[in-house]
């Protein structure tokens, strides 16, 4: 058996827009690791970083580096799902074990799905799905999306309107700009005159915030209901003030979850980092905890590769999101809670869907 | 301000451009009032020395003095405010300004605030400016072009003007006038510096003229002791 | 799109328009007129909408000391900048210019990430400016966008007014021109550069601060905007700010429109434009001068 | 009427308006081979436009330019050039950055493009070669051929403006103040040189050296405010009281 | 110099590269790849800025069109043939290069740069936006196209070590190329337009005629580039044709000195080795976070100190060295 330290890479965005996200999934990997003394599988963890800038562009050099430099056994990345996609290529090509930590794109685990490829987040579709559910048991009928032009945008709106229109709705017009334009009067105004019954809409980060300031500046939340996936409201709320209290959102992950662990997780996640966890840091600590099963699994043996793979595909994780596991395509299988901002907090209010998995149409494996 | 005061001097100034060594211990005067004529032929070095004495060019050996003061440190616009104007060869007027801001851009009272010359003198001298006031001045004939180099060098009130091949593509008549303007210019005391081809005119309207030849002074003397030895100059200009 | 509507998307497309005018016109300044090739123009942007947001506790968030302190930082930090950085720039290539602007954008950015860290921020819209219209029953317009529009107005006259009208403008267009000649005429015009490269640092800064409110605090916001505001100096003309002004609101339309009617192209539409003006009129819609 | 000889360059009604201003208008004139034809004038007569126009650099406003028998009126400036026509510019227009040797090549290699020959240097070209040594050797220049162009002095820049012009072996030459920024020295040579040059050539000669045009043309025609006021034998425009007054001043041509 | 000293300079960096991949494998060899690929596009953009003066700020439109071309052009399951699918993707970008081309050569300086940008862009957001080439996400490449000549597999370019020497083939084909095009008279006449080009149309050359040339050939170039990186990486993403790529070679150039084929290369490799260096963790520990603060003190400080650029830096210190000797001479 292998004794020597196990190398895990970190290949996240430390820089630029989605830098807060990278810094929150490597410090959830690490609270998991550090809570069992460094180790996982009774192998010491060593990690090594890199910035993948969340350039696509860059995304096959940046995992060779680690991969082929730095001759990581794991790869624990990324945010940007143009990135995760040259990952997973690579990933795919070297039999390097990949963990995506945050990265929704659907191909990752449909068409390219593979054994070596893990994803402890979400798909786009996921909170979209759920929402579409939502929306339709609130009795709308009528509703307009907004996103910006992109694949993530596609697809969680895809996932809202299969769930929404199972439901007996209708969405009745798709609007989209171009990314990451943030300009949205004339859009909000689009939606003032169609009045439709409510809205559903993808934005995250900075394009988040402003979305939901416009939207109310615009006095539209008083008449039209605005429903998203969860990162409209995730680690934005602090900017957005009072403009966001109230949105119902989707997502795997909130506050005032009555899961045991979130509660362990979330002390000592605040006592270790001196600030309090995001669903950013949970997907990261998913991560460590999905690694930690399979590598326990082969008593630390990296060489079992097929063991590993296995162990990790029926693992069952104790997440702080609550309990899930894993689907064929390597996907989770979990709860999509409905929240409401509350102050800062988006208080989990129920259970949007229960254990519902991504179809992951596309995946042979 | 005493007669023979000395504005501007330079005393045994050598240049390089890189490795080329253009002047080799140039000296010259020039006192209030005084008009000197710069002669040589191409590439002598004659605008080279005027850019050093603008403060363009460093001198690498030898002292620049304006106004008394050390001017081989001194910045080009320090210089200038020390009232002395300079029309380069090649015009460089602002193209992308109207010739009526050309002539404004720089305007400003001279030493002691004297204001011999506002807007309406100049174009009054070149009348065919008046007519293209609001023309940008990368519009204009090269002759007009020239005029208004010299118009804009006027505008600052200058104390010394040095005009560098400044009738270079002007119509006889025109460079007629610009020499009666030297004249009155010479007449009201300020002093000039000019580099022009037509070696007699030059003659005929300075009080001194210094002749460079590879960098070096190889003649001096009053423009009237000059003229009298036309084949010695001739030599010196190779005519 | 009925007529209501339309007029609201009129009104949307100026307000946007003029948005851009306020950030494009330092770049103007520097870009049009000094002839300096600033990619770091986007990164004061951002930097105004960082002090906006650091500076409002100091002030207990009173918004115009906030704003007239930012101001004041902006325009010693382009000063010193200038001397630092871009005064030995203007003999060379302008290349080079393109290569220090760009590793100051690096500079900047990672600064900003070390000093106030990556996340996003929001900055409130001041009490006194916070109330907004009825427009009909369609929705209602933030008076705060309006106050913008009424900033941007007013910056735009009055850079109309020192670039085109006053000496200290043509000294100005004069240096892009010729230097030399400039101080050949007894023109300090190192002095002049820094002092007008600080004034379009403090212009970006000052619509960053301005814009905080509404478009909120983000790594990476400034490259966002960076391009549209060289796409708008380009329409307009190069050292124009009269181009600017009416290529900014060109913009403003073109993008508020195609966002709505093509969605499917809206990517594209500003370039578009600008490649249509160019190829109409090669030095865009007016030349300097 | 003197014989007339063959016209290289024949220029009829050309006008050309900038906006408002007529900056040539409607001028007729012919360039016969073997003669110098000056064309002198106020500053800002036109003198250059029309330089420009008849070398297809900007655009006629309305008019018509033959060039060796053709109608080139519409023809764009490179190719009006490899017909035969060649100009200089009133203000310097050299390539700084190259020796002064190189600045001649360039324009002569135009008469010998072949820009699909990709493998064969510039420098191996024999003509280009020759027909810019000698350029050079005819201005003047010969000696400064490994100088960069950009730090010559003003008049050496002068020279080697010429010198490019004649490099592409023209047999319709406009020349828009050759003599400006040269020296007596220089200015001697060249009347030499332009002498020599008319022989099988068109020469069209702008410039405001009286003593030079006087000396070296064989017509002459004036022009003031875009339109021509006088054209003819250098002693009948000399004479011509309207040309004085416009134009010449009090100057005596000797 | 002598001429054998100017000749031994090349030669022994060329066979240093020949010999690498014999030394180094793994890491150090695929990004030596990489930069060379990088380095063929620096060289596709030095014949636009450095020899014809024409700045384009959009070539990695050529890039990236080449490199979906590749993806886009090769069949689903099987192997593409190498010899017809390397010329498409050229032609492709040069066809895309020629349009755009025709249309922004009308324009000159700031607007040249804006124009060919807004053209990138267009072509950006065309794979960004539409299905095309699997929008945002990019589009992968199943099977590494097989050089083969009438099914016999030459060499395999799944093989690193392969693949090295096919790419250090295309570099030095290329830099030959350009050199020998640059002395021609072709490539004399673009320098011609590059400093003067009033006087070049007065010689007699249809300038715009030899700037579309140049600009296309560019675009292939490109091309070539872009399907390199594409069979390298077997992934394609439409931020192969962002302004940041455009605007990095661009650096690339101005870093490594313009006007000199050798300062394109010299360029990529400095651009590449800077940055790798400062993300290096073993070096620069938890502050290798921070390689951009360290990455644009660099670039600050090479303008500052290196005005031409690193290709100009012997030069620079020569004349320093001289100016120093005259000062001592004169005193
Ligand atoms: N920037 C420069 N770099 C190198 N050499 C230069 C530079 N400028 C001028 N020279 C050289 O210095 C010498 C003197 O030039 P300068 O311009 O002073 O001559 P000049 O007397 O004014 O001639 P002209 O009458 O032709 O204007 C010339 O031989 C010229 O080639
Ligand atoms: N591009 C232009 N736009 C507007 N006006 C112009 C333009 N070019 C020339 N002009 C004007 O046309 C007139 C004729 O100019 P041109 O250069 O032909 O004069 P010229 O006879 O060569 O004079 P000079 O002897 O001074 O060189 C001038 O008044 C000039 O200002
Ligand atoms: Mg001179
Ligand atoms: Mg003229």
């Amino acid at each position: 058996a292998q004794t020597g330290k196990l190398k895990v890479g970190f290949m996240l965005p430390y820089s630029g827009t989605y830098a807060a996200l990278g810094n929150a999934i490597e410090n959830g990997f690490r609270l998991y690791v550090n809570e069992r003394g460094g180790k996982l599988g009774g192998r010491e963890i060593e990690y090594v970083k890199v910035d993948d800038e969340s350039q696509p562009a860059k995304g096959a050099d940046n995992i060779n580096t680690l991969i082929k430099r730095d001759n990581v056994d794991v790869v624990v990345g990324t945010v940007h799902s143009g990135v995760a996609m040259a990952m997973a290529k690579v990933a795919k090509e070297t039999g390097t074990l990949l963990v995506i930590p945050n990265a929704g794109a659907v191909a990752v685990t449909g068409p390219m799905c593979a054994t070596n490829i893990f994803r402890t987040s979400f798909s786009n579709w996921q909170p979209g799905y759920a929402m579409g559910v939502v929306a339709a048991e609130r009795g709308h009928k009528k509703v307009m999306t907004i996103t910006w032009k992109y694949a993530a945008g596609d697809e969680s709106v895809g996932g809202f309107k299969e769930g929404f229109e199972k439901g007996g709705g209708q969405v009745i017009k798709e609007l989209t700009l171009p990314f990451p334009n943030v300009e949205f009067q004339a859009l909000l105004t689009e939606i003032a005159a169609a009045k439709p019954d409510a809205v559903y809409t993808f934005f995250a980060g900075g394009g988040a915030v402003k979305f939901v300031k416009d939207y109310a500046a615009a006095g539209l939340n008083k008449t039209i209901p605005l429903y998203g996936a969860g990162f409209l409201t995730d680690g934005t709320l602090e900017a957005q003030g009072d403009s966001a209290q109230g949105l119902l959102t989707t997502l795997h992950y909130g506050d005032g979850l009555t899961v045991p662990k979130d509660k362990s997780f979330r002390a000592a996640y605040a006592a270790a980092y001196k600030m309090q966890p995001d669903v950013y840091a949970v997907q990261g600590y998913d991560a460590a905890q999905l690694l930690g099963i399979g590598l326990s699994a082969v008593k630390g043996d990296f060489s079992k590769k097929p063991d590993l793979y296995k162990a990790m595909a029926a693992a069952k994780i104790d997440s702080p999101r609550g309990a899930f596991t894993l689907g064929k395509n390597h996907n989770p299988v979990q709860d999509i809670y409905l929240r409401r901002v509350e102050g800062k907090e988006n208080k989990v209010i129920g259970v949007a869907v229960k254990a519902r998995a991504d179809p992951g149409s596309g995946c042979t494996m | 301000m005493s007669i023979d005061a000395k504005l501007v001097g330079a005393r045994d100034v050598h240049v390089h451009y890189g490795e080329a060594h253009v002047l080799r211990g140039v000296s010259l005067t020039i006192r209030a009032g005084e008009a000197i004529g710069l002669l040589g032929r191409n590439g002598m070095g004659k605008s080279t020395l005027i850019r050093t004495l603008m403060g363009h060019l460093r001198a690498s050996r030898g002292r620049i003095e304006i106004r008394g003061q050390d001017g081989a440190r001194m910045r080009p616009d320090r210089v200038a405010r020390s009232g002395i104007a300079y029309v380069p060869e090649g015009r460089a007027i602002f193209g992308n300004l109207s010739v009526r801001e050309n002539l404004m851009v720089a305007a400003r009272p001279g030493t002691g605030g004297r204001d011999d010359w506002p807007l309406p003198r100049i174009l009054d001298t070149f009348p065919r400016l008046g007519e293209r006031l609001d023309h940008g001045g990368q519009q204009l004939s090269g002759g007009e072009q020239q005029m208004l180099a010299i118009g804009r060098a006027l505008s600052t009130n200058p104390d010394v003007l040095i005009l560098d091949e400044a009738t270079e593509g002007l119509a006889p008549r025109i460079v007629q006038e610009i020499w009666r303007i030297i004249g009155t210019i010479r007449a009201t005391g300020i002093a000039s510096l000019i580099v022009d081809r037509n070696f007699r005119t030059v003659l005929a309207n300075t009080d001194r003229v210094v002749v460079l030849e590879k960098g070096l002074v190889v003649l001096e003397d009053r423009s009237a002791a000059l003229a009298a030895q036309p084949v010695e100059l001739a030599r010196r200009l190779g005519v | 799109m009925d007529f209501a509507t339309f007029l609201v998307q009129c009104l949307n497309a100026v307000q946007y328009g003029l948005l851009l005018f306020l950030v494009a016109s330092g770049l103007t300044l520097i870009f049009g007129i000094m002839g300096v090739i600033n990619l770091a123009h986007g990164s004061f942007y951002m930097i105004g909408a960082y002090l906006a947001f650091s500076l409002a506790p100091v002030f207990g968030g009173a918004f115009l000391p906030t704003l007239a302190a930012g101001l004041v930082l902006a325009v010693i930090f382009g000063y010193l900048l200038e001397w630092l950085f871009i005064s030995y720039l203007y003999e060379r290539d302008h290349l080079q210019q393109v290569l220090m602007t760009y590793g100051l954008i690096l500079v900047f950015e990672e600064l900003r990430s070390i000093l106030v860290g990556n996340d996003v921020h929001g900055v409130p819209v001041p009490g006194w400016l916070s109330g907004s219209i009825q427009l009909g029953d369609l929705m209602a317009y933030p008076v705060y966008r309006l106050v913008i529009s009424g900033v941007c107005l007013a910056v735009a006259a009055l850079l109309y007014f020192v670039i085109a009208r006053t000496r200290l403008g043509m000294m100005v267009r004069a240096g892009g021109s010729n230097r030399e000649m400039v101080q050949s005429l007894g023109i300090d015009i190192k002095f002049l550069y820094r002092v007008v490269f600080a004034a379009g640092v403090a212009l970006a800064v000052l619509a960053g601060m301005i814009a905080a409110p509404v478009s909120s605090v983000y790594p990476g916001m400034g490259a966002q905007v960076l391009i549209v505001c060289f796409v708008v100096v380009v329409i307009g003309g190069i050292g124009s700010v009269r181009g600017a002004f009416l290529a900014a609101l060109l913009v403003g339309i073109v993008d508020t429109f195609g966002k709505v009617l093509f969605p499917q192209v809206a990517g594209i539409t500003i370039y578009l434009l600008m490649a249509a003006i160019l190829l109409w009129r090669p030095e865009g819609l007016f030349r300097q001068g | 009427m003197p014989e007339r000889r063959d016209v290289l360059l024949r220029a009829r009604g050309v006008s050309r308006r900038f906006g408002g201003l007529t900056a040539v208008s409607d001028v007729s004139l012919d360039l016969a081979e073997g003669e110098i034809h000056a064309v002198i004038g106020t500053n800002g007569a036109g003198k250059s436009t029309l330089i420009n126009v008849l070398a297809g650099e900007i655009a006629i406003t309305s008019g018509s330019v033959e060039l060796l028998g053709a109608d080139v009126t519409t023809w764009s400036q490179p190719k009006r050039a490899r017909a035969g026509l060649g100009r200089s510019y009133q203000r310097t227009t050299i390539f700084p950055r190259f020796t002064v040797f190189e600045n001649c090549r360039m324009t002569a290699q135009a008469r010998w493009p072949v820009p699909w020959n990709w493998w064969t240097a510039a420098g191996n070209c024999p003509m280009s070669n020759a027909a810019a040594a000698e350029a050079l050797e005819k201005t003047g220049l010969a000696g400064l051929e490994s100088r960069i162009a950009g730090a010559l002095s003003h008049g050496e820049k002068r020279q080697l403006e010429i010198a490019m012009c004649l490099a592409t072996h023209p047999k319709v030459l406009l020349l828009d103040e050759p003599l400006a920024g040269m020296g007596p020295e220089e200015t001697e040579r060249m009347l030499g040189l332009l002498a020599g040059l008319k022989a099988g050539r068109a020469v069209l000669l702008v410039e405001h050296d009286m003593d030079a045009v006087f000396r070296v043309s064989d017509r002459i025609t004036v022009m003031v405010n875009g339109s021509v006021i006088a054209s003819g034998a250098p002693p009948a425009v000399r004479a011509d009281p309207e040309v004085q007054t416009a134009y010449l001043g009090e100057v005596h041509v000797d | 110099m002598s001429a054998r000293a100017r000749l031994a300079a090349p030669l022994v960096v060329t066979a240093a590269f020949a010999a690498f991949p014999l030394l180094v494998t793994g890491f150090y060899l695929e990004f030596t790849t990489k930069v060379m690929i990088l380095a063929i596009f620096a060289l596709s953009l030095e014949l636009l800025v450095g020899a014809t003066g024409l700045v384009s700020l959009g070539h990695a439109a050529y890039f990236g069109i080449a490199a979906y071309a590749t993806l886009l052009l090769s069949p689903q399951y099987t192997a593409a043939n190498f010899f017809w699918l390397l010329p498409a993707t050229m032609v492709c970008a040069a066809i895309y290069a020629l349009a755009v081309g025709a249309l922004s050569l009308r324009t000159k300086g700031v607007y040249f740069i804006m124009v060919t940008l807004a053209f990138a862009q267009m072509a950006y957001y065309v794979f960004h936006d539409t299905p095309l080439g699997g929008g945002t996400d990019g589009i992968y490449l199943n099977v590494k196209p097989a050089v083969a000549i009438a099914g016999w597999t030459i060499v395999d370019l799944g093989n690193p070590r392969t693949y090295y020497y096919v790419v250090f083939g295309c570099l030095v084909l290329v830099f030959a190329f350009l050199a020998i095009l640059l002395e021609s008279r072709f490539g004399r006449a673009l320098a011609g337009i590059k400093s003067n080009e009033q006087r070049m149309r007065a010689a007699g050359f249809p300038t715009f005629w030899y700037k579309l040339a140049a600009f296309t050939l560019a675009g292939a170039l490109a091309g070539l580039s872009g399907f390199l990186v594409a069979v390298k990486d077997g992934f394609v993403n439409p931020e192969m044709l962002s302004w940041h790529e455009s605007g990095a070679v661009l650096l690339m150039l101005i870093l490594g000195g313009m006007g000199r084929l050798s300062g394109a290369v010299l360029g990529a490799f400095a651009f590449a080795l800077l940055q790798l260096f400062f993300q290096w963790e073993v070096v620069f520990g938890n502050f290798a976070q921070h390689w951009q603060l360290l990455l644009g003190g660099t670039i600050i400080a090479s303008v500052a100190f290196m005005p031409q650029g690193l290709i100009g830096l012997p030069a620079q210190l020569r004349a320093w060295r001289s100016r120093r000797a005259a000062r001592a001479r004169d005193a």
